[in-house]
């Protein structure tokens, strides 16, 4: 039994912090853990069933169950990766500018007690939270190659892409000594990290991949609007979490990122429908939807240094440029199939450039630099990630393939990938 | 015996089918289809992209009858269908040569 | 630079209380904080996706995606009108018997230390919390004018409802000074301000309004039951947001709200069924649902004052009376396509009185008057809602009209406001 | 008036206790108060709208809504039964090792203030916290019987299984001197009072109600799974209110059990996943979920006992294995129609025993004891259940009737039962 | 050549498809209609409203035959869908001018 | 007058329809059915249980014409639904023996 023992010790089954280390975390504060448990759920909500739905009936009917399987897929594979590797290549401490310690290596040394990053949570509800994120942003991206995709390529490519482009880049911004949060860079919770990131490698994703079979020659309206309609509202709710949930604590912070997140959110659904509406002739339930979700993605970075007025601003604005980057998609020509670059990455980036300016210590507060450093952090973000992706996403296609064939990309992906249909009603 | 199809606008469905009933027809058969015509479609918007729709939404229905009603059950479902605009909908008239009923066997106009 | 902070200050741009106001916050308690954000997401999702699924499943096909969206639009419209104006028109202090002051316009002075309402939890806590109860009423009333209004003319009638009805009378019930509170009513969680509210206009609306085209004449069944259910229960699940939220804190009394709110609408889902069983010989699906929601209409203003035995009387007899009121409907036949009147106005109603009957200083504690203060605040909360719903719903109607056309009613207002489908399977 | 204050003191319709008490209660912690109400929450949308949906998408078009009917009026009837009776039976203290004592009857000395079995929340918050576990086990049973069950049968066989099966199995496992938890056994959130009971007793159901006409010969493909999906994750995320809320605190070892039930479903969806890529060439969407499910399902009992790795490990074992034992049905032939046997039956016991090999003072730390313990506690469970469960079914059978007439089969208990369609769409 | 339409229920689907296959039949159209009749429909109640509903699911099937099995599909069908009870439906023969097979350009018995 | 009914597959309805607007066809009505022929179904997998699909998705048009452009309607409808590959399905032809349009009251080729 020895034996057994001191395997298990080693590859980790054995679990001898437990209880014990828990119990003497003198500083752990139970109204702070309960809200980042809570905020962790809400996060992983987000994704699942939040983006799934929200993409799942914006498809076609025929790739609605395999759309939504994208991104619950995810919850599994970024999971293990995250516990096994990510969150020490992103967090782990001492590991310098570019790349996490591989201290937290199979969550080697995370614990009940509490960690580098918050003294009054447990360690292990940091980890937890913050691997919620690295899952919706590779989510995110799969709009981009929606209704075409191999489901294995997608796999491998997942894998890759939140390795080497979602870890680096979130230890960079946010891990121990990482250089562009050194930079002096804010990013309260993932306007570049998440939305910037997604963003622009959906865009490498669409130009990579190609347009649907039949784009812009066919109609290829949402098959299923109310699913996306809870979706994004699901979404929205999770969002909270996200915000309010990266004070790391229940307190005055964290309320005000709450309400700046809930203002921004409906100020930029209103300002997306007033647009649509004056333009088009008709408010649309979808506009309303990509509205409020276009104002999260600009509030995130900026939920925690701006106040409501601020917020309802950065709403407005970000509500009506994206909707302006969705219109201009269709006269370029790709397929970005469900907007993830109108919305993640031009949300994403004027939600950063607007932290700048709204930040008490921004240019509004009389400091025109923040506004420099933010633009670099978007610059760089936007390079890495799409240089990077566009790169992993050529090695999947010449190897195993990115794209289904023809007639499965007809037939549709639920029943070629998954031989399911969504409905039988 | 003849079968009568007509395709209507589906909320004038309901009317039809009293005014069928009214006339003695004891059965038939519906089904939603599409319809592509002179009626112009609408538009609908998702995003930026705009799609114009031209298959409208109507109803088909199917009635076997018997020469001798023919022309009664025309005049029902022309005056019940009708609103007058662009779309109402056709009557169109088949020959059948024979009608079983299932649950009898009984066949022509008895299975009616 | 200077001057663009000034304007900054002025306009509430800039957020100086920020981070250093809430820190010094000494008595902010973070489980309570924990508690009241997390409760505000519950009351928001009771609305979305909550309600707009309930009331989306109900209507017809056409009108499912009009029906969400009127729901998902007043979190965005009554979010701008309650952080500009809103709240300071019901919670301002020192602004009387009547009407809120001035105080907290456009959140002036609402931050992230406690507030005047609750000293351990962030004032923008409180301010979010009561935000989500503006929201969910004016929502509420949508249920009467369903499948037939204009949503322009929805619109303009929620913000002038929420300014004019809501806001008031959440002042005089809840506000600092308001007259019905001091009168000693009890509402602990909304059930004047929130139902007979809603439920009185509801009445107002449908007799202005008129019945759909074809009421009574053709059937108009639910066009997707299973999400009426999942609104349903997303709602009450959002409920207990609402009861035990109301307590402001996480403790035993928020507890029992808690216990009273699952038995009641246990309660009350089981006496519909009941009822309906032995009238009609089946027990329905939307039976069982609208009754657990007679039941929670009927708990929210007593849920922080009786026992759960109470709790079990008040939504058992809650059940049974919605349930006959809803059959009246039929019989009377104005519409209220979505039985507001039936479920919010008579549970609401029903619950405010045997607030007093059960509270433990009401009638069952010896002390009879309660009943009579409950009966004058609920008669008062009738007249002014129906008079004040009924004169804005008019004007309204002279000016831009409140009803679609019989064309685009026909159609169904998912195409012709919208321009949308809810459903291509 | 005071005879009425008399009367309803005794029938508990005053509440004395109430606020007074509750202020009292001196250790009371607001933030693990705070983490047990929203566990509470979260298991209660495990069932509704979590299980409801799952259910629901899975049986065919006609089913759809009374399938969900099943899971939603449990939380009706359970609750009721629950504050009634069921809590005293499984937490009454001083009923010694075989059931509970009646101490608790109707709610009687259960209020604001700590309770016997926790000392840091309101005795009401364990109390309801621990009726929503009753809710969700009756609930999975009715995956067996589903497109079949009369509904009234139905009613009658849930309370007398609540009250004669899992009351005492409940109260043998945590209550007060219950002799199963005496003799050591290791059960952290319901392995074997959730799962293992109602995998067992779905076993007798299938046998007892036999399968439904057509079985094996007629496809009976899910009508809905994007609901089957939604489910699914509404399940998982009120998962983690049973295991982390277990914990009954917000702190470290809530936390370990968050990232254990984390980690262990990930590792089975994936786990489910490949065998069924490798098995049958393609991964489907449903396989997805059920693994997901199954890992949570076997990490129940374990979460607050093993480290992340174990977890990955239990979770990976029991996705295989719960794949294994849905495809054997098939071939055994009974007609346990949505899994319950293979999933929550095989995943609790796989997750109980495991739980003996993996928990710090199990196997793997060198205590071979443990896993024999748990094998005992396994089978007195699945004995005493199944037995339990098929004489109460044989009864209710011979009394009232379980089964719908075929006709009615045909039809489609939505009509048959309920007079409603699911979907006019 | 003929056109044999069939109504049934629905649930008898498989077992009539079985039966045509069985005679040598290898393709037919089905679709779902709502049938109007004797029989009678079921009432559905939402909250205090009731509503008949009169129109109950039926499936259509669509076969074209050669004249010389024309009988032998008719007896398939009426065997396999037939249960005795009110609402088993209605079989029409129709006749058909001309049959072509897209994929190939064969026309008449050739294409069936 | 005939009608011709056309069962293709659903992805070929869009150039179909603008093949047979392009020879001057006004309008037609569209319906979703379910084909069972020599094109081989799929499988479907879920939990342990496999079956087979049989009934493939199709899309019927239904197209009265007059009998001059008989001819150019089937040759639209050929040329524009070819795959080349099983399933693409067939064109049946039936006599009509009257037509009216419901708004106008119009019989006949006037109606069409
Ligand atoms: N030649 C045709 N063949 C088959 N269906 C037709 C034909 N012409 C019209 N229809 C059907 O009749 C409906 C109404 O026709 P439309 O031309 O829009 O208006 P109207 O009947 O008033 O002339 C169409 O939507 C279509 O379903
Ligand atoms: N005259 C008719 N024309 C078209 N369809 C009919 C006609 N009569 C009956 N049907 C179809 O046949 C179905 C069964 O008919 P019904 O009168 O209910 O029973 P039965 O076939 O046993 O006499 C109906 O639901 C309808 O779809
Ligand atoms: N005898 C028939 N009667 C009615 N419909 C038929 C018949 N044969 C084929 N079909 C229809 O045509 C479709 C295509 O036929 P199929 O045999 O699969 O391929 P092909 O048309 O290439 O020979 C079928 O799915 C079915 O809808």
């Amino acid at each position: 039994m020895r034996m057994a023992h001191l395997f298990g010790v080693v590859v980790g089954l054995v679990w001898p912090a437990g209880v014990a280390l828990a119990q003497d975390g003198a500083g752990i504060d139970s109204g702070d853990t309960a809200w980042v448990l809570t905020s962790a759920l809400l996060v992983l909500m987000m994704t699942a069933p939040g983006l799934a739905l929200f993409y799942g009936g914006l498809v076609r009917s025929k790739n609605g169950l395999s759309t939504i399987m994208q991104s619950f897929v995810m919850m599994a594979v970024v999971t293990i990766q995250w516990v096994l590797i990510g969150y020490t290549l992103a967090f782990g401490t001492g590991g310098g500018p570019w790349i996490g310690s591989l201290e937290f290596l199979a969550l080697a040394n995370v614990g009940g007690e509490a960690g580098p990053y918050a003294d009054n949570i447990p360690h292990l509800a940091f980890m937890v939270f913050q691997g919620m994120f690295a899952i919706i942003t590779v989510a995110l991206i799969t709009g981009a190659f929606a209704e075409r995709i191999r489901f294995s390529a997608f796999l491998v490519f997942a894998v890759l892409w939140t390795t080497l482009i979602y870890d680096p880049l979130c230890h960079w911004v946010w891990g121990d000594g990482g250089w562009i949060g050194a930079m002096g860079a804010l990013d309260f919770a993932g306007g570049t990290v998440v939305h910037i990131s997604s963003g622009v490698s959906a865009l490498a994703a669409a130009l990579v991949i190609g347009p649907r079979k039949g784009y812009l020659r066919e109609p290829m309206p949402p098959h299923n609007l109310p699913f996306s309609v809870i979706g994004a509202l699901l979404a929205l709710l999770g969002w909270f979490g996200v915000n309010a949930g990266s004070e790391l604590g229940a307190n005055g912070d964290a309320a005000a990122a709450f309400v700046a997140t809930h203002v921004a959110s409906a100020a930029a659904a209103l300002s997306w429908l007033g647009v649509e509406w004056l333009q088009r002739g008709k408010p649309t339930v979808l506009g309303g939807i990509s509205g409020a979700v276009a104002g999260l993605v600009a509030i995130t970075p900026a939920c925690g240094f701006v106040g409501p007025m601020a917020a309802l601003a950065i709403g407005a604005i970000a509500g009506a440029l994206c909707y302006l980057a969705c219109t201009v998609k269709v006269k370029i020509g790709y397929d970005d199939s469900l907007d993830v670059v109108g919305i993640h990455g031009v949300g994403g980036a004027t939600g950063a450039l607007l932290t700048g300016v709204f930040a008490a210590d921004g240019l509004i507060g009389g400091n025109p630099g923040l506004v420099w450093t933010q633009f670099v952090s978007v610059i760089v973000t936007m390079v890495y990630c799409f240089v990077g992706a566009f790169v992993l996403l050529k090695l999947v296609d010449l190897t195993i393939g990115l794209r289904v064939s023809e007639e499965d990309e007809v037939q549709g992906l639920d029943l070629s990938q998954h031989g399911e249909n969504a409905y039988i009603l | 015996m003849k079968k009568v199809e007509a395709i209507i606008k589906p909320f004038k469905l309901d009317e039809v089918k009293d005014s069928l009933s009214s006339i003695g027809v004891q059965g038939l058969t519906v089904s939603e289809v599409k319809g592509f015509g002179r009626q112009k479609g609408h538009t609908e918007v998702y995003r930026g992209a705009e799609y114009v729709v031209d298959f409208l939404p109507k109803i088909k229905l199917e009635i076997i009858v018997g020469d001798d009603i023919l022309q009664q059950v025309i005049d029902a479902i022309s005056n019940a269908a009708k609103t007058g605009r662009i779309g109402d909908g056709k009557i169109f008239v088949t020959p059948i040569e024979e009608v079983i009923r299932i649950r009898t066997g009984e066949r022509g106009a008895d299975a009616i």
